[in-house]
């Protein structure tokens, strides 16, 4: 049994909350996943010019310690498949950050025969990075807005909306 | 260890117990690895009671040196005894030992 | 008092872990269970101010048998189904055979006078060294040519599968 | 050996796989550690872009071609033009080439020092990597300053160029240029010449020449062969007659000739005299128009033609079909890494589980080439 | 090589190249990091340091939109959608809509190469990061405009002159056809 | 907490009086718990974090930097995500193992501090038998990886699994055999008792003692470095081969424990090589007030093995992987021989020198200078090489 | 004696508290709904092929078996090793130092045994062969 | 050699296997008799003149009526290069496979195949290559209309910005 979601929302609880987030926010594992031309941004995200590890985003490459799954590329039918599998098996709270117009909306090659246009329609997406490809930095503050996002969830505290947070999130 | 209640009983009976199931391994397993898994079994208990009679009885060093002998003998018997169950399996696919009988006659 | 505690502890460890290697039907639980064993025994040794010998038992068993036995197990077929893998035969008559065994060595063991006189708790180390220098010279030299053998052995053995 | 071990056990590497460069799927059946044959499973990236040149036309295409290969997007670009020029018959103005060469040469540049960089993270050293990655960043500054893009160029226009090179910008690259030097020596000492690397690298997947021919490998792959074959030399196309450089082969001076350090090192070479091209390039760079005069909705007539030019991942062609109207019939990109995919499971028999990632790498292989 | 030399020799080769390998990272060890700490820890916003090229997200300034279409026909995967119709008393040009789904936009640069003020050009701006894609889609007219149309002579309306400009400072940019370039660049 | 120790081992074995015992109990207790929340936890918690930076730095970039000061909090924030994370056990894994090799892992990872030499006096058990005890203790690791790998019922899991035992198992034979070096030369096996064979300085460290202890030394630095997975001998968690080694399935606090280890495990490398080697916790005898000799004794000893730790992340940092053939040619065709050598040459030396040779020690220490002194010129050299104003962004 | 040795067994319940306190802690504030779909064996986003538990390489099997022996060895020298000093202090020189060399030169006669005979080498090449010919030459 | 001077010499080779050569364009190229297409692949290969020992691009290509294979060559040894193709009939394409002379024939008649179905006997494994297999239809010929869901996934989108004025561009 779990605690989340259930205390009233005391001061105590809802300060709690945002230290939970604090740190939470403050280690965000990212799985490795470069589907496409965005993955050569996204490892250059990683790399030493745009430093995604100063948040304490670090790569994983088994989708069982990974929090975000950085969508980063075209995503064809074939692979949507695999990749609704894969966010499957990550544990919650598990958070998807959308990068470029292809996994926003399939992009410029919505006119593919192949192509599903935008993961949002086999994933629940919290974060849009516009961008053909987005450079380094553009993710990096995709990442800051997942930030503020996971700042604003409860945790412990009753939420006033459910499924708000990554507990009850996406099952 | 005189005067804290453990006397050389307790651990003979100790050992008796890890013999006992030991030796029921050894009798009733059919995988032949069980069976060696048994033939460890009673060869630690052996070591208790040398080491406990070494013990209690004046404590000289003859008994803990027979232990070290004795769990070199083991290391010994389980590297050729594993050796030899692989050979078997290899050769009937199987480390039953019972259908390895029935195989080899 | 405290001894006696830390000693039955022991006692169900090693007991309870030896109980699941002979009883367990998973072959892959035995051995597992044995480690159990292994420390068990571990810990009675030091209780018998036997320090060297337990840390032997801890490297030779533990870092290595069961090391050994864990690849071999690994190695033969039926690991996929393994709650079937460690069938066991003639429960009853091993049962009663092991049964009256054990009553009789019980009955030695509770009946005989023994003379206890529990030895100083002392480092071992330099007496098993110099036991292994002076009287035992021999039989030192004689294991370390059993071992050669058993590695030769083992590995001829083996070796005659792998070639193939 | 393979008679005592095991039945083989099925592995599935990628598609989500740290080692495998993009979405490539590898079915490995594996003995133990050493593997029987890792069979390619490709097409998870398949964008059917040869389909989209169909329903876009001639100048709307360009873009795509930035995603045939976005790792020397800058040689899709080229060979897009190169291919519509050649239809319609366009003369290129020199600078205009003379731009085409440089962009080309730094992405040369950028695209193999990626590709040596995941060489060694593959084999486990990181730091390599960071460091070819800061030599990109350096690059993709520059060519941000010439195209205002860092991975999808769109720097090229059937004709010429789309952008001049902007002011400045030969200091800059000279400048670069001085500090890449130094920086290749150290990044030699760093991993290229590491013990425990060429270990892993030497002796693994050897492929002989004739084998490569008939494989049709290209580029970095077929010379690392000790096959002197380079289509800048020996189909000179643009202004490559102009430049003196040598084309770098395989020696086998590390293991046997053809195996994957000799790729490793080939391409390390190849950066060296990429540098050398942009020297000259960047000193002999004539003035005059960029761009040739070519109608907004362009209209080749009717015909077909197959041209080849010299990627970073070796000779690519585009063999186009028009039809006179404003839309191509048919394009279809053959790339190098199309090839080497197909050669991969005939090399990778016999190899250890570990040896397979390095064998990719050393092949360069790059997804979307693969897939299109 | 024999066994014995080929031994040592394997392992001299080991230890002196490991011995440079760790020199070389030593050395990186001890010089400055090459990061920039976007977004706060900076000196200069990463956006003003980007050239006047850069491909970022699409800006259009509709004092200067002539409504002429050009860059909607050039976008190869029409992102961009404007709406104009003559104002049938005062017969000017009237922007109804100009909408561009950034969101599908590949930054290509095709559309504002043909746009005869540079109206709509890429700024160096690339944050547009959100929770929705509804807020990817720019729409640049909030209540119907009328569109600009180029003077003979000079631009004299000092609100329009500084955005015509940069304007055709932006078109200037590209490669003209044909065209030689201004001395400037040999000068680089 | 010595004379603590020392009174109780006067009063002798156990059970005289109940109150006796409890005190005894509470004391090793409270002890052990100070040791392991107070050291061995924060460190391998922290060692993450430094190593982040370490690699970060070496790799010119900047490392976790925002969490705290310079990101200091950076393992605090891991772990508490990691504790906030769904704890998942796989369908076809056996659940029972699965759950259990954790706790192994743990406790192989614990238990040697018990044997841990932070100064003359701070030692939770000077066993008689310490080094012995501390090679043999990791043992559980083999069992802990293999349960974990065997039960996770996923292929990467039971390669790695098997890997890292195998690789355990073999390196420990050459560390075994490069520990006898210094035991030959100090006669003892219990660590206070090797650290006092050496004194501060030095020429008088085992390390420098003959050619044969120095080999040794890097002997066992490097099969430690095996014996932990650590670059460049880490197949077991090989990322780009096996996707996460035999964690691949585990997530959470359970990842986090085995992680956990691998970084306390760094500290105790560290610690075996200074005690062994490097004179321990040796300091010269600058004051005759205990407490601050102690406390000296620990800066030392810490400092000593802090440098070790920081050697192993460059390490980590700087060499590619091996390949397990490789890996095990280098084990058993280069390491055990050498080692061999090694404790042959010791014994001689031992023979015809039975209290050292100090000319020896000095030319020894000399030898270590010199290579050092290369080792900075060569750095130096690739420093000056470098263009440092292209390193940052033309306008930054 | 014993109370050095109780330090080993208190650390090791203090480890296991200290790991199960931690799954606790995590059992309150953690999330929990796994389903099905969740908790297939990863495999790199495939459905997995083939069971896991299979049989292993016998190479690892021949490097543990050679260990073992080697590990007893060892284990046989540390007494000696520790007396070591003590008899050469006696003035035995010779004797120590022949029995030691006597004892490792059994020790490395089964090394070179080991290594001549190439059970060290990684056999690599394994015929490429088609499956079903692979099981007929297990069964031969 | 000359692309014209191998034509000829395959013409005398193979009477009336030539079924055209077209000389005008970029590439000249011949059109070979379906029949004997292998034979003289096989020629081309194994002849000292010509020696094509790389088979550098195959590519299909659908016209509405017919569906062409074009065979791409070119020569190491020789530095020349030939181009040939085969027309096959749009309900049944089929011709041999040049697995047996040129090993990179393997991969690219496999996407061949799953792009335009043609269907090349004597493949080793023909087997879908970019495509999923459970795939319908052949992307690149002409008439293939996307299919509007694949598993569940629709794969239509309708852009977000509704156009005010109603005029379709
Ligand atoms: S968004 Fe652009 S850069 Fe990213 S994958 Fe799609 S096409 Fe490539
Ligand atoms: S940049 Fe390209 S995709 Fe974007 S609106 Fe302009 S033309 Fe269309
Ligand atoms: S933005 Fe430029 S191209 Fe587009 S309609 Fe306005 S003026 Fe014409």
């Amino acid at each position: 049994m779990s605690l989340l979601n259930t205390l009233p929302d005391y001061v105590l609880t809802t300060r709690t909350d945002e230290l939970l987030n604090w740190m939470r926010k403050s280690s965000i594992w990212y799985m490795l996943f470069g589907l496409a031309c965005c993955a050569i941004e996204l490892m250059h995200t990683g790399g030493p010019r745009a430093d995604i590890d100063r948040f304490g985003a670090a790569p994983r490459a088994s989708a069982r310690q990974s929090d975000l799954m950085i969508v980063a590329g075209t995503l064809t039918l074939k692979m949507a498949l695999r990749t609704r599998l894969l966010y499957d098996q990550m544990p919650d709270p598990k958070y998807v950050i959308s990068m470029g117009s292809c996994s926003n909306c399939g992009g410029l090659f919505q006119l593919a025969y192949s192509v599903c246009d935008g993961v949002d329609k086999i994933l629940p997406v919290d974060v849009y990075v516009p961008g053909c490809p987005p450079r380094p930095e553009a993710l990096t503050e995709g990442l800051l807005k997942l930030q503020e996002k996971i700042m604003t969830e409860r945790w412990l505290a009753r939420s006033p909306q459910a499924g708000k947070n990554g507990a009850a999130s996406h099952a | 260890m005189s005067g804290s209640g453990i006397t050389l009983q307790h651990f003979l009976a100790l050992g008796l117990i890890v013999f006992g199931l030991g030796m029921y391994c050894v009798l009733t397993r059919r995988n032949a690895i069980g069976i060696l898994m048994g033939v460890e079994l009673i060869l630690n208990s052996a070591n208790i009671n040398y080491l406990a009679f070494a013990h209690f009885g004046g404590g000289d060093y003859d008994g803990q040196v027979f232990a070290i002998f004795v769990i070199m003998l083991a290391a010994a018997e389980a590297v050729i005894g594993l050796a030899i169950v692989l050979a078997i399996y290899q050769n009937f696919r199987t480390i039953d030992v019972e259908a390895t009988e029935t195989l080899s006659g | 008092m405290a001894a006696q505690a830390i000693f039955y502890l022991l006692a169900a460890v090693t007991v309870g872990s030896a109980a699941i290697v002979a009883f367990s039907r998973n072959i892959v639980y035995s051995t597992f269970a044995l480690l159990g064993a292994f420390l068990g025994v571990v810990g009675i040794y030091v209780m018998l101010a036997a320090d060297f010998v337990a840390m032997v038992q801890l490297l030779v068993y533990v870092g290595g048998i069961l090391v050994l036995t864990l690849f071999a197990v690994m190695l033969t077929a039926g690991i996929s189904d393994v709650t079937i893998s460690n069938r066991a035969v003639g429960t009853v008559p091993a049962l009663v055979t092991t049964m009256i065994a054990g009553a009789v060595m019980m009955f030695a063991v509770f009946r005989t006078p023994w003379h206890q006189a529990a030895a100083k708790v002392e480092p071992t180390t330099y007496g098993i060294g110099n036991a292994f220098l002076g009287a035992y010279l021999l039989p030192f030299e004689i294991a370390s040519v059993v071992l050669l053998v058993a590695l030769v052995g083992a590995l001829v053995i083996s070796r005659q599968e792998v070639k193939g | 050996m393979s008679t005592l071990t095991t039945e083989e056990m099925t592995l599935n590497m990628g598609p989500q796989h740290p080692s495998t460069h993009g979405v490539l799927r590898f079915v490995v059946r594996a003995d133990g550690e050493v593997m029987r044959e890792a069979i390619p499973d490709v097409g998870y990236l398949h964008r059917s872009i040869e389909k989209i040149a169909e329903k876009v036309g001639y100048h709307g295409f360009m873009p795509y071609t930035d995603r045939v290969d976005y790792v020397c997007a800058m040689f899709t670009n080229q060979g897009w033009g190169i291919a519509c020029e050649k239809l319609a018959h366009i003369e290129v103005p020199r600078r205009g080439e003379y731009c085409r060469v440089i962009a080309a040469e730094f992405n040369r540049i950028a695209s193999h020092l990626l590709s040596v960089g995941t060489m060694a993270m593959d084999i486990g050293a990181n730091t390599p990597f960071t460091h070819a990655l800061r030599e990109r960043e350096m690059i993709n500054d520059l060519i941000e300053e010439l195209c205002g893009a860092r991975l999808t160029f769109n720097y090229m226009r059937i004709g010429g160029v789309a952008w001049d090179l902007p002011p400045g910008f030969r200091e800059k690259a000279l400048a670069y240029l001085d500090h890449f030097g130094p920086i290749l020596d150290e990044f030699n000492s760093l991993i290229s010449f590491n013990k425990i690397y060429i270990k892993r690298l030497a002796e693994v997947g050897i492929i002989s020449a004739a084998e490569a021919i008939n494989y049709n490998l290209v580029g970095p792959n077929l010379r690392a062969c000790g096959i002197k074959w380079d289509i800048r030399k020996d189909i000179p196309y643009s202004v490559y007659p102009e430049f003196d450089f040598d084309v770098p082969i395989g020696n086998g001076e590390w293991g046997r000739l053809g195996d994957s350090m000799d790729r490793y090192m080939v391409r390390i070479r190849e950066m060296k005299e990429s540098a050398k091209i942009l020297r000259q390039a960047l000193a002999q760079i004539p003035n005059g128009s960029v761009l040739a005069k070519v109608p907004r909705n362009f209209k080749p007539p009717a015909g077909e033609c197959q041209i080849r030019i010299e990627s970073g991942r070796g000779d690519m062609g585009w063999y186009v079909v028009s039809d006179g109207t404003a839309f191509p019939w048919r394009v279809h990109v053959r790339t190098g890494s199309f090839a080497a995919m197909g050669i991969i499971q005939k090399l990778s028999a016999g190899l250890m589980i570990a040896d397979l990632v390095t064998l990719i790498a050393s092949l360069d292989v790059i997804a979307p080439e693969v897939d299109r | 090589m024999s066994g014995a030399s080929s031994y040592f020799g394997n392992i001299r080769e080991a230890v002196t190249s490991i011995f440079e390998g760790m020199a070389v990272t030593a050395s990186h060890f001890i010089r400055k990091p090459y990061t920039v700490q976007y977004p706060d820890r900076m000196a200069v916003r990463v956006q003003d340091t980007l050239p006047f090229r850069y491909r970022g997200i699409l800006e259009v300034d509709l004092e200067i939109c002539t409504g002429c279409l050009a860059c909607e026909r050039a976008c190869p995967i029409d992102c961009i959608v404007i709406a104009v119709e003559k104002d049938p008393n005062t017969r000017q040009m009237v922007l109804s809509q100009f909408d561009i789904d950034m969101a599908k936009c590949m930054y290509c640069g095709l559309c504002s190469e043909p746009c005869p003020t540079g109206s709509i050009h890429h700024t160096t701006e690339f944050e547009g990061a959100d929770f929705s894609l509804e807020s990817l889609i720019r729409r640049f007219v909030k209540d119907p405009v009328i569109a600009y149309k180029p003077k003979k002579g000079p631009e004299t309306d000092p609100r329009i002159v500084p955005i015509l400009n940069r304007g055709m400072r932006y078109i200037d940019e590209f490669a003209q056809a044909g065209a030689d370039q201004p001395a400037q660049e040999e000068s680089a | 907490m010595q004379q603590l120790i020392d009174s109780m081992l006067a009063a002798g074995d156990f059970g005289k009086s109940p109150p006796r015992d409890l005190v005894y109990a509470i004391a090793i207790f409270v002890l052990s718990a100070a040791v392991f929340l107070g050291v061995a936890f924060p460190f391998a918690a922290i060692a993450s974090w430094l190593e982040r930076r370490v690699w970060a730095r070496i790799q010119s970039r900047v490392g976790p930097n925002r969490v705290g000061p310079n990101g200091f909090l950076q393992w605090l924030a891991d772990g508490i995500k990691n504790i906030c994370k769904e704890d998942l056990v796989p369908a076809e894994a056996d659940a029972r193992l699965f759950k259990f090799a954790p706790y192994l892992v743990m406790v192989a990872f614990v238990t040697p501090w018990a044997v841990m030499p932070f100064s003359s006096d701070l030692i939770l058990a000077d066993l008689n038998v310490g080094i012995l005890y501390m090679t043999s203790v990791t043992a559980l690791t083999v069992v802990g990886v293999l349960m974990a790998g065997w039960a996770s019922n996923d292929k990467w899991s039971l390669i790695g699994g098997i890997r890292s035992a195998a690789q355990i198992v073999s390196y420990e034979i050459p560390a075994g055999l490069s520990i006898f070096p210094v035991v030959l030369l100090s006669g003892t096996l219990s660590m206070q008792g090797i650290i006092r064979g050496q004194g501060w300085s030095p020429n008088t460290w085992y390390l420098f003692a003959n050619p044969f202890t120095f080999i040794a030394a890097n002997i066992l630095y490097v099969s430690a470095l095996a014996e932990g997975n650590r670059t460049p001998f880490d197949l077991p968690e090989a990322e780009s081969e096996l996707v996460a080694g035999f964690a691949t399935e585990y997530s959470g606090w359970r990842y986090l424990v085995f992680f956990m280890a691998e970084w306390g495990n760094v500290f105790i490398i560290g610690a075996i090589i200074t005690a062994l080697y490097l004179g321990g916790w040796q300091f010269p005898h600058v004051t005759n007030n205990r407490v601050m000799m102690n406390v000296l004794q620990l800066i030392t000893f810490n400092v000593k093995v802090l440098a070790l730790v920081f050697v192993s992340m460059w390490v980590r940092a700087t060499l590619p992987r091996v390949r397990i053939d490789q890996l095990m040619s280098l084990c058993w065709k280069y390491l055990v021989p050498i080692s061999f050598v090694n404790m042959i040459g010791t014994a001689v030396w031992v023979a015809i020198w039975p209290d050292g040779n100090r000319i020896a020690g000095y030319i020894m220490f000399a030898l270590g200078l010199a290579i050092l002194a290369v080792f900075i010129q060569r750095v130096v050299y690739y420093f000056r090489r470098s263009k440092m104003e292209l390193y940052l962004h033309p306008t930054i | 004696m014993y109370f050095q040795f109780g330090v080993p067994l208190a650390l090791t319940f203090i480890a296991l508290g200290f790991v199960a306190l931690m799954f606790g802690l995590q059992k309150l504030l953690a999330p929990n709904n796994p389903y099905p779909r969740k908790l297939i064996p990863y495999e790199c986003g495939e459905p997995p092929t083939g069971k896991a538990w299979i049989n292993f390489n016998v190479r690892f099997y021949l490097i543990a078996l050679i260990f073992v022996i080697f590990e007893v060895e060892v284990a046989f020298i540390y007494p000696i090793a520790a007396v070591y000093l003590d008899w050469i202090k006696r003035g035995q020189r010779l004797y120590v130092l022949g029995e030691i060399l006597v004892f490792l030169g059994i020790l490395f006669v089964g090394l070179i045994y080991v290594w001549a005979k190439h059970d060290l080498e990684w056999i690599k090449k394994v015929p490429v062969e088609s499956p079903q010919e692979s099981q007929q030459d297990v069964a031969a | 050699m000359t692309p014209l001077d191998i034509y000829a010499r395959v013409k005398e080779r193979f009477p009336g296997k030539v079924l055209e050569v077209i000389e005008k364009g970029p590439d000249p190229f011949i059109v070979v008799d379906l029949a004997a297409l292998v034979d003289v692949c096989q020629f081309l290969h194994e002849d000292a003149e010509t020696s094509f020992d790389c088979l550098s691009n195959q590519s299909g290509v659908d016209y509405k009526d017919r569906i062409e294979v074009v065979y791409h060559l070119f020569s190491y040894s020789k530095r020349h290069q030939a181009v040939l193709k085969v027309k096959l009939p749009r309900e049944t394409p089929q011709v041999h496979t040049l697995e047996s002379i040129w090993k990179s024939a393997n991969w690219m008649e496999r996407e061949i195949f799953d792009l335009l179905g043609v269907n090349f006997e004597g493949h080793s494994d023909l087997r879908r290559l970019l495509m999923p297999e459970d795939w319908e239809g052949h992307p690149l010929r002409k008439d293939f209309v996307e299919p509007k869901e694949y598993h569940g996934i629709s794969t239509v989108r309708e852009s977000p910005i509704i156009r005010l004025d109603n005029k379709k561009k």
